[in-house]
């Protein structure tokens, strides 16, 4: 097998594997809680470096998966331990392992108990997160995919607030009882395809109609469940709120990335006419999670909730953007979700510094912080411009793009919407202009703006050099990305064009000469 | 001539009478260990029948080993059943209830 | 990058938005180390530079100069290409030196003004990055650069509105203004949307060119049996994000409420600046509009409808810098009939005029109300002029320029819209136009007097507590008041000097700058309805009449019989309470979309999320199935012995009688 | 026709006393009726040539098992045994279950090869055959190991019957002849000073 | 093969019976060595019998290399099949053995205990290696005694003896089922010999075919009973709770692996004619069992309900394994088997310990807090929970992996679908144990004394499970040879 890795060195692997180690080395040799907290920063801080080179070496003049890594593991099942990114990937790494910098650092304080099982959790939960968007085979994903609910489901449970057992389980038998449709689905496809996990031969192989409707659809709910949508969105409310501040970070910044990167990586290019096929599902699901979702979040009284209900409208725009089939909107869609990552990460962080002070999340609590955390209220400020998607920041770049990419969408997707144009999806979309800033600033005004009125908002101090210094980078990452986005953009030209090629082309006809020649099916399905 | 199929059905009989007893029984569990041997009664009846009609020795020496199977299995059953007596001071079959659910 | 024979100085035009941009950033983040002096210094210095380089711009575009260049690709996707670059005409330059001017004016006027407020440094931080966008807004030389400062003032206004965070009316105030102008931007981010659907770029050079040729393809979308032109649909799309940003009739709610911020922001983003953004694109996007009759018609009526409904507002405000606010709304009103008749340059001549007599009022009444220790009730005021002479005369000679007599500012560039309006014949839409402007002229008069008569005439009402504190400003507040007095004085003069009242394509001053169709062009047939003596003499004196006669009734009423008012008010209860709650329009908007939005997202929160798919479908449906399940399970498992065996029983019956009955 | 005779002999009493075994009060009587059916059912084994089969089930089973039945049944007192409501709730539904079964059974009985296929139509045991020695040989060659793990088995139950009711009483008197042999005064008498 | 006749004293067959012969002798010599050692130093025999359990296993490995040997005239067979399950089984006796040392070394007579554990793995490696119905009824019937006696050892405790009484009863009831069953493959077929059905039943029984289906329902119904598949699966929660916690341990593990050892050598080499309505059963049986063993197991508070009816739900995926009736299948069965084995075995670890003073630690809520006073248990458990809830990088994401992935390559795609909604359903469960141990406050202190040997095996197991999830493709690649000769 020829391997495109340009560093000859197991980068991924190490990537993946140093925060386990880092963590098991941890658990066996480190006491005392500052102890665990600084090895812990300096395990994320090296992972965050190792990956750097993934950026810097990335090779933007090809579509072709970098840095790739191939072993056999389970022969029997020719189930391989093989790696790789693409332009589409590789973000998500770096996102990864930096807001896991910024998650371990936003921890130092708040939490106290249990600080080594806390900071560990975090590094294996890091380990499983990379590996998801590493990984080349389908079992290693769902491997990694699945392996993320045993920290997350601990993170939430033992961290989290006062309904905290609610929320985890509720998170983890959705998200559990989702992608258990996607391991029938790999497995149906193993055998269809002619006994490979790997997600290429996947994308290559011409799967019949029939097999790509009901394998989208199990693949289907194990995304919408992660992403989430309408109307499995109830799990991430519960969720967000009641895990940690730095559970919310991740949980935001990352999980809820997987589902949409499932959708690039798997539904998009194995399953092109599926996809196709279930172009207006997704669009009104997605334009329900724009317009329904927000009016909801609107009517919010907890920050952490209306938070969650707004990532969930921000994720619409995803799942709008990665079904229209245009350059734009999958760029956009994915530029969307990176910026989402810091936007509602930071938002979190913003409630957690308050919840910190004051162990509220109510918003009827809160009222004239600015008063006295103005350093605070005016970071607050930036991240919430953001999440309203203000020119400048990143959150518009993601927005515009899907929109532009919408309003002009692919033709096949438009033969799909058939009477009803993507131009008006596009304007339905764009409600969320207004939407986004009613439920965003309205919190603030209630939250932040205001006359000290409560005394026990009184002695609020303002954030420290800790809490500020891990918002600075948010901020320059959200105002470059936003102004100057087109490094990331370039990353993602080629693979994505490449994507687009793959989703629009029908592999029906391929299939169709493939059942000539093999007129007995390999499996029978009854 | 009496044929392999009236040993069967003599069998059968027994057999379907032990089942009954066993499930209808709301006496003691005394009757349901005879219940149980009726039912083996009825096996070995079967064994020795085909073993005669189709000339063939094996089905009178997994009789001989049901037997000796069975009368263990009275042992043991009959000292569980003390031990239970000695524990419970009853052998009613509606009396072994404590575990449920 | 194609350039024109005569350019300008690229790092010329990009430090005039750096300045500000660079006085703002130092302000905003080390202002807690730079203390008050340091960073009014620091900011005034930049925008002073900045309006200093847009003057010397200026005077090389007067002389031919121009500029068109990309700096930087901001987004690239496939087709998708967004730079970020500047063009510099005729169009840009009058609005830079509008903009750096009154914001340097209201730089220096806020050094005596905000004297001691805690969020000083914050404040010069925010106007100074306020410029900046809005030269960024002016200067770009796309749709997005456009969308990018549009937004960005938005957020400053916003910030400024709510400047004094601990009033619950200003935050409240600021919310209402960056959704509303939210509104606006959606149709705006549609209308960029369509730009780029159907010319593939947002360039307004490669777009403009297009625009002829695509006109002639008559595209048009559909949707649900309602047609319309794809070149109509953009401009629409793209005048409502004018309509939020300009205040204009139903996005106007704002504005007057955007007064609960201090008063120099009043005067630079409320009146001078921002505000004009809309009647900016409209003019700067000329070459589309003038291809689509309806959105033509539209701007018109829209203007008109405004003009004459927030003078009627007007009317009967009592706080000083509502009546100013709801006369800025009346105003853009004029501007925009202006464009929507196609005598764009009259348009942006009035928006140059009104910038500063507009600002001057507004500072006038930000010194007034400095000397009456933050009062802005005009009913307790009065006899004023004793006190704050230098106040007295600005404000006076802003009032004049905004009733539009000769020879201020205002008379000029007003007059030209009315007459424009009279002339241009495009049906029911410049007849209603025609006359709501007229209209408004005689109640503009009237309330700017009867703002300017209650103030500084009429009866002494001031409390004791006040009056004992009521001084003239110092000279950093005058002395910005006096500059803009010259403005407000001479921008008429000058205007017709430059040719502004002239049309544009054959011999105006926007020769290159502004497009208008031949057959629209309102200051052409002026021109020669004015060579030919064919103008009537009503359209011609009538504004100047009616503009006198507001004053007369004005002073008739709050400065002759002062008692007349009130029984005037009482005599008209119905009509006073309208005007007063300013036609209902607030609570209209409560009862259309902010109970019903508020309402339908608790229904949809608690009935959909909760009870339907939390309650019903999770816990309901597959939680409580599973329960049930489990304990039915559980019941099964008696305990007694018989019913397992009978299980047992049942199992191998059910297994025989099945496989027997299949075979 | 005397084979007959015995058959329908042996095979109703089987049958009915397997009735009054389940349907019985008194646990001693339906010990008496199993017994009864043992004895019929040796009957029948002698009938399909298996003599020594009928004469362990009757050793064994009559001689061994049964009475260790008895023996429970006195020791622990419950003859006779209340007849609980529920039986009769469920004969209905139980009985139709059971006759349902027999009539499969029966059913299976009766089909196929049985009757007259040629499997079933083989020659008795030849009369000269030694039962007990034919069984005896295949015993203990053929089925070695078989006969070995029933060895183990015995074992086991021996084991298991004593383990689980061996007990040491505690609430029990005994006697330590040997303490009270070997006692010496000092452990017996104590000086009191009065 | 039956009919090879071998002089006596056959060696090499002797050979072939080395493990079992093994265990019958050291087990007999327990018996008395027992009697001769003080009550407080029994751990001797507990050790020995351990000895014994992993000699047998070593042993069983050793005589694997010869091939496949039928020995004692068919009644005996000797593959890799049996070889591993042997192994398996050994490894589950040694564990429970160790699991018992702690625990019952205050009950009296507690060295027949382990003799009557070695007994039962006697039979447990007879019936893994029965090639005919009399092997495998007298190996099974050698297990089932042993095993009625060790669920009621606790004699004196009324939950003991009643779990006995009930097990015995029903068990009883499904040898009788199954016995009958027998006959008719005998009246059918002339023979006991698995090998000689199959090949007389080659046209599915001919005439007589109603007499094979009954012989096939009974003799499947005897050994779902043993393996607990539903509806034959009832005495299985109450045996267990009332069983001695070590027995309920070594019962959910070793008598699983040689039923199903024995249910597919029977299905492959007796009933290979009938395998279409074998299947049809099993089909109904699966469903049935996965619905009742994860719905029922949450309702419960008892740990050890709990993991019985967890181990039912276990039995309803191991059975896609013997539906798919492939030697995929079979491996994957095997597969589920060993990582079943480590896990439960490690759970049950964790249970033992959890009695305590005053408490007998079987309730859900004496979990409560653990991870504060224990970090070590409390980790094992978890991880071990979340390998039983079938969740990666642990092993029992492999062993539901390794069957699911042979059904649906046996087409029963709709079957494994609804085999993983359950076991969604089921992980929820599991992960309530979680909560209990992460989550909750302690209400009970956890003043328990953990041996070496117990804190050994918890690690083991675990490391185990961890092991074998990261890297489970030596233990698939067993499998899969241990099956390569079967079918």
């Amino acid at each position: 097998m020829d391997l495109h890795n340009v560093l000859d060195f197991p980068i991924l692997s190490l990537s993946i594997f140093l925060p386990s180690l880092g963590a098991l080395f941890i658990w066996l040799f480190v006491r005392g809680d500052d102890a665990v907290r600084w090895s812990a920063l300096a395990v994320s801080v090296a992972t965050f470096l190792v990956t750097l080179p993934l950026a810097l070496q990335f090779d933007t003049t090809t579509a072709h998966m970098q840095f790739e890594e191939f072993h056999r593991w389970i022969p029997a099942f020719n189930i391989n331990y093989q790696l790789g990114v693409d332009g589409i990937s590789m973000p998500f790494i770096l996102l990864t392992s930096l807001l896991t910098v910024i998650c371990i650092i936003s921890a130092w304080e708040c939490i106290r108990t249990r600080v080594k099982e806390y900071m560990l959790a975090f590094l294996v939960l890091e380990t499983t997160l990379i590996g998801v968007f590493s990984a080349l085979d389908a079992v290693l994903f769902y491997f990694f995919w699945e392996a993320m609910l045993i920290p997350m489901y601990l993170i939430i449970g033992v961290w989290g607030g006062k309904n905290r057992v609610y929320a985890t389980i509720k998170f983890f038998l959705y998200t559990l009882a989702g992608s258990v449709l996607m391991l029938v689905a790999l497995l149906a496809m193993y055998f269809k395809a002619g006994h490979t996990f790997s997600m290429l031969d996947f994308m290559d192989y011409p799967f019949d109609f029939t097999w790509q409707f009901w394998i989208w659809i199990a693949f289907f709910i194990a995304f919408a469940v992660k992403v989430p949508m309408w109307p499995v969105h109830t799990w991430l409310p519960d969720a967000h709120t009641e895990a940690p501040t730095a559970g919310s970070v991740i949980l935001a910044g990352i999980l809820l990335k997987m589902g949409a990167y499932g959708f690039l990586r798997f539904s998009l290019p194995m399953l092109p006419d599926a996809s196709q096929y279930f172009v207006p599902f997704v669009v009104a699901l997605s334009l329900i999670a724009i317009i329904y979702i927000s009016l909801v979040a609107m009517m919010q009284q907890d920050m952490k909730r209306l938070i969650a209900y707004s990532s969930i409208a921000h994720m619409g725009f995803v799942t709008l953007g990665t079904f229209m089939f245009t350059q734009p909107a999958v760029e956009g869609a994915i530029i969307g979700m990176i910026s989402h990552g810091f936007v509602a990460a930071a938002l979190f962080l913003c409630v957690g510094v308050m919840y910190d002070r004051l162990h509220t999340r109510e918003i009827a609590d809160y009222g004239g912080v600015v008063n006295v955390m103005p350093v605070f209220a005016a970071v607050m400020m930036v991240f919430c411009m953001a999440n309203v998607a203000l020119p400048g920041a990143s959150a518009f770049i993601g927005e515009i793009m899907v929109l532009i990419g919408t309003f002009d969408a692919s033709s096949v997707a438009q033969a799909q919407l058939g009477m009803v144009s993507s131009k008006w999806i596009a304007i339905g979309a764009a409600t969320s202009v207004v939407l986004s800033a009613c439920y965003t600033l309205w919190m603030y005004k209630r939250v932040i703006m205001g006359d000290l009125t409560k005394d026990t908002v009184k002695g609020m101090p303002d954030m420290n050099m800790r809490e500020f210094g891990y918002f600075v980078p948010l901020i320059m990452l959200v105002v470059w990305l936003g102004l100057y986005p087109l490094p990331v953009l370039d990353v993602m030209h080629e693979s994505v064009a490449h994507l687009i090629a793959q989703a629009t082309t029908s592999k029906l006809d391929a299939a169709a000469a493939l059942a000539q020649h093999m007129p007995v099916q390999q499996l029978a399905v009854h | 001539m009496v044929a392999l199929s009236d040993y069967l059905i003599i069998s059968a009989a027994l057999f379907s009478l032990g089942v009954i007893g066993l499930f209808l029984n709301r006496k003691n569990v005394i009757t349901i260990l005879m219940c149980i041997e009726l039912m083996l009664l009825a096996v070995n009846l079967n064994l020795v029948a085909f073993s005669h009609f189709l000339n063939d020795l094996a089905g009178q020496i997994f009789v001989f080993f049901v037997l000796t199977v069975a009368a263990s299995e009275v042992a043991v059953g009959l000292a569980i059943l003390v031990a239970f007596y000695r524990t419970r001071r009853s052998i009613e079959v509606e009396d072994i209830n404590t575990l449920q659910g | 990058m194609h350039e024109t024979a005569l350019t300008l100085n690229t790092t010329e035009l990009l430090a005039i938005p750096a300045l500000p941009l660079l006085a703002a950033l130092l302000a905003g983040l080390f202002g807690w180390a730079l203390k008050e002096k340091l960073t009014h210094w620091i900011c005034c210095l930049g925008v002073i530079g900045s309006a200093i380089l847009s003057i010397d711009v200026f005077m090389q575009v007067q002389a031919g100069a121009s500029f068109y260049g990309n700096y930087w690709t901001w987004m690239l996707s496939d087709q998708f290409v967004v730079p970020v670059g500047m063009m510099i005409d005729r169009l840009t330059a009058i609005m830079m030196v509008t903009v750096t001017i009154v914001s340097a004016c209201v730089h220096v006027y806020t050094i005596g003004y905000m004297h001691g407020d805690p969020g000083y440094t914050r404040f010069f931080s925010y106007i100074s990055a306020f410029t900046f966008s809005m030269l960024v807004l002016v200067m770009g030389n796309n749709f997005f650069t456009l969308f990018f400062g549009w937004e960005a003032v938005g957020l400053f206004s916003y910030l400024l509105i709510g400047f004094w965070f601990k009033r619950e009316s200003a935050n409240f105030a600021a919310l209402k203004a960056f959704i509303v102008n939210r509104v606006g931007d959606f149709g705006f981010a549609i209308g960029i949307l369509a730009v780029w659907y159907y010319f593939g770029t947002v360039d307004y050079h490669e777009v403009f060119r297009m625009v002829p040729d695509f006109v002639t393809q008559h595209v048009s979308l559909h949707f649900m049996g309602w047609e319309v032109t794809a070149i109509t649909f953009m401009c629409l799309a793209l005048f409502i994000g004018a309509m939020g940003k300009s205040a204009q009739v139903p996005l106007h709610v704002w504005l007057p409420d955007s007064m609960e911020g201090p008063t120099p922001i009043s005067a630079l983003i409320h009146a001078a600046t921002m505000v004009t953004a809309g009647v900016f694109m409209v003019a700067r996007l000329s070459p589309m509009f003038e291809f689509s009759e309806t959105a033509l018609a539209t701007v018109t009526v829209v203007g008109a409808i405004t003009a004459w409904m927030c003078a009627t507002i007007g009317l009967v405000q009592n706080d000083i810098k509502r009546v100013i606010a709801y006369s800025t709304c009346s105003q853009l009103g004029y501007m925009f009939v202006a464009c929507g008749v196609s005598a764009y340059s009259a348009g942006i001549f009035h928006l140059m005029t009104h910038a500063y007599f507009k600002a001057l009022l507004f500072l006038a009444a930000g010194s007034v109300i400095h000397g009456m220790m933050a009062k802005q009730d005009i009913r307790i005021m009065g006899q004023l002029r004793r006190f704050m002479p230098v106040t007295y005369i600005t404000m006076l000679i802003g009032a004049l320029a905004l009733a539009g007599l000769p020879p201020f500012a205002g008379y000029w560039s007003k007059d030209l819209i009315i007459e424009a309006a009279a002339v241009r014949g495009m049906g029911w839409s410049s007849e209603l136009a025609y006359w709501c402007v007229l209209t408004g002229v005689f109640m503009t008069a009237f309330y700017t007097f009867r703002m300017f008569f209650l103030t500084f005439h009429n009866s002494d009402r001031v409390p004791a507590k006040i009056k004992a504190h009521v001084h003239e400003s110092p000279k950093v507040i005058t002395v910005p008041l006096l500059i803009l007095s010259v403005g407000a004085i001479g921008a008429g003069f000058w205007g017709v000097s430059v040719g502004l009242t002239e049309a544009e394509v054959i011999h105006g001053y926007f020769a290159n700058s502004i497009f208008v169709l031949e057959a629209h062009n309102p200051l052409l047939t002026l021109e020669a309805a004015e060579t030919n003596h064919t103008l009537g003499f009503f359209t011609h004196y009538g504004p100047l009449l009616l503009a006198l006669g507001g004053i007369g009734l004005a002073w008739f009423m709050y400065f002759r019989e002062t008692a007349m008012p009130a029984k005037l008010a009482a005599s008209f209860p119905r009509v006073h309470d309208f005007l007063l709650n300013k036609w209902y329009w607030d609570e209209l908007f409560d009862k259309l979309f902010v109970r019903p939005a508020r309402c339908l997202g608790t229904m949809l929160w608690q009935k959909g999320d909760l009870d339907m798919i939390d309650k019903g479908m999770i816990h309901g449906g597959i939680v409580d199935s599973i329960k049930s399940g489990a304990a039915r399970m559980r019941a099964m498992q008696t305990g007694m012995v018989y019913h397992y065996a009978f299980a047992m029983v049942i199992g191998v019956f059910g297994f025989l009688t099945y496989l027997l009955l299949k075979a | 026709m005397l084979e007959s005779l015995f058959f329908y002999m042996f095979g109703g009493l089987a049958i009915v006393s397997a009735m009054g075994v389940v349907l019985a009060r008194n646990t001693m009587h339906s010990v008496m009726f199993l017994i009864f059916c043992f004895f019929n059912a040796a009957g029948l084994f002698l009938m399909l040539d298996a003599e020594f089969l009928g004469i362990i089930l009757i050793l064994i089973y009559v001689g061994a098992v049964m009475v260790l039945f008895m023996f429970v049944i006195m020791m622990l007192e419950i003859n006779t045994a209340k007849l609980r409501e529920g039986f009769l709730q469920y004969l209905p539904t139980g009985a139709v279950i059971a006759l349902a079964l027999l009539i499969e059974f029966v059913g299976a009985s009766r089909a196929g090869v049985f009757s007259q296929g040629a499997k079933a139509t083989a020659e008795h045991f030849g009369r000269e055959v030694n039962n007990t020695m034919e069984i005896g040989k295949v015993l203990y060659t053929k089925y070695l190991l078989g006969f070995e793990i029933a060895a183990i088995i015995l074992l086991v139950a021996l084991v298991g019957a004593i383990v689980l009711t061996l007990r040491t009483r505690k609430d029990a008197k005994y006697q330590n002849i040997s303490a009270q042999v070997n006692v010496r005064k000092e452990d017996r008498l104590r000086k009191v000073r009065m | 093969m039956a009919n090879v006749t071998f002089p006596f004293p056959f060696p090499e067959h002797l050979i072939a019976l080395l493990p079992e012969m093994v265990v019958a002798v050291m087990a007999m010599f327990l018996l008395l060595f027992d009697l001769f050692i003080p009550k407080e130093r029994k751990v001797l025999t507990a050790w020995l019998a351990t000895a014994t359990a992993i000699v047998a296993g070593v042993a069983s490995l050793q005589v694997m290399g010869a091939g496949t040997m039928v020995a004692f005239y068919g009644m005996f067979v000797l593959d890799p099949f049996a070889v591993f399950s042997k192994v398996l089984i050994c490894a589950g006796t040694a564990l429970g053995i160790i699991l018992s040392i702690d625990y019952m070394k205050d009950e009296a007579n507690v060295g027949e205990y382990y003799v009557l554990m070695l007994f039962a793995m006697l039979g447990m490696m007879l019936m893994v290696s029965a090639n005919n119905f009399i092997t495998m009824y007298l190996g099974l019937e050698l297990m089932a005694l042993s095993v009625y006696v060790l669920v009621g050892y606790q004699r004196d405790t009324l939950r003991s003896s009643e779990a006995a009484l009930k097990y015995f009863i029903l068990g009883s009831l499904s040898s009788g089922m199954l016995l009958y069953g027998v006959t008719f493959l005998y009246g059918v077929s002339g023979s006991f010999d698995f090998k000689l059905i199959g090949d007389a039943l080659a046209d599915g029984g001919g005439s007589a075919r109603a007499a094979t289906l009954l012989g096939l329902v009974f003799v499947v119904a005897g050994l779902a009973f043993k393996v607990s598949m539903a509806p034959f699966h009832m005495w299985t929660p109450d045996a267990y709770e009332g069983a001695p916690t070590p027995i309920t341990a070594f019962m959910s593990v070793a008598p699983k692996v040689a039923g199903f050892v024995i249910f597919i050598r029977i299905l492959v080499d007796a009933l290979p004619a009938v395998q279409q309505e074998a299947e049809m059963i099993l089909i109904w049986m699966a469903v049935l069992t996965m619905a009742i063993g994860n719905l029922a197991a949450i309702a419960q508070r008892n740990i050890k309900r709990m993991l019985a009816y967890s181990t039912i739900g276990h039995v309803g995926f191991v059975m896609l394994g013997l539906i798919a009736g492939t030697s995929e299948g079979y491996a994957g069965i095997l597969v589920y088997l060993s990582i079943y084995l480590f896990m439960t075995m490690g759970a049950f670890a964790i249970i033992i310990l959890m009695r305590r003073e005053g408490i007998q630690g079987e309730l859900l809520d004496d979990f409560a807090g653990l991870s504060r006073a224990r970090p070590g248990y409390a980790l094992a458990m978890g991880l071990l929970l979340f390998s039983l809830a079938g969740i990666p990088f642990l092993g029992g994401f492999w062993a539901k992996y390794a069957v699911f992935i042979a059904a649906v390559q046996a087409g029963h795609v709709y079957l494994v679908l609804y085999a993983l909604l359950f076991s969604a359903v089921g992980a929820f469960y599991y992960i309530r144990v979680v909560k209990y141990i992460y989550f909750d406050e302690a209400r009970v202190a956890f003043n328990f004394n953990d041996s070496a040997v117990m804190q050994a095996t918890v690690v083991v197991m675990t490391l185990v499970i961890v092991m074998l999830g990261l890297y489970p493709d030596p233990l698939m690649g067993l499998c899969a040879s241990a099956v390569a000769g079967l079918i």
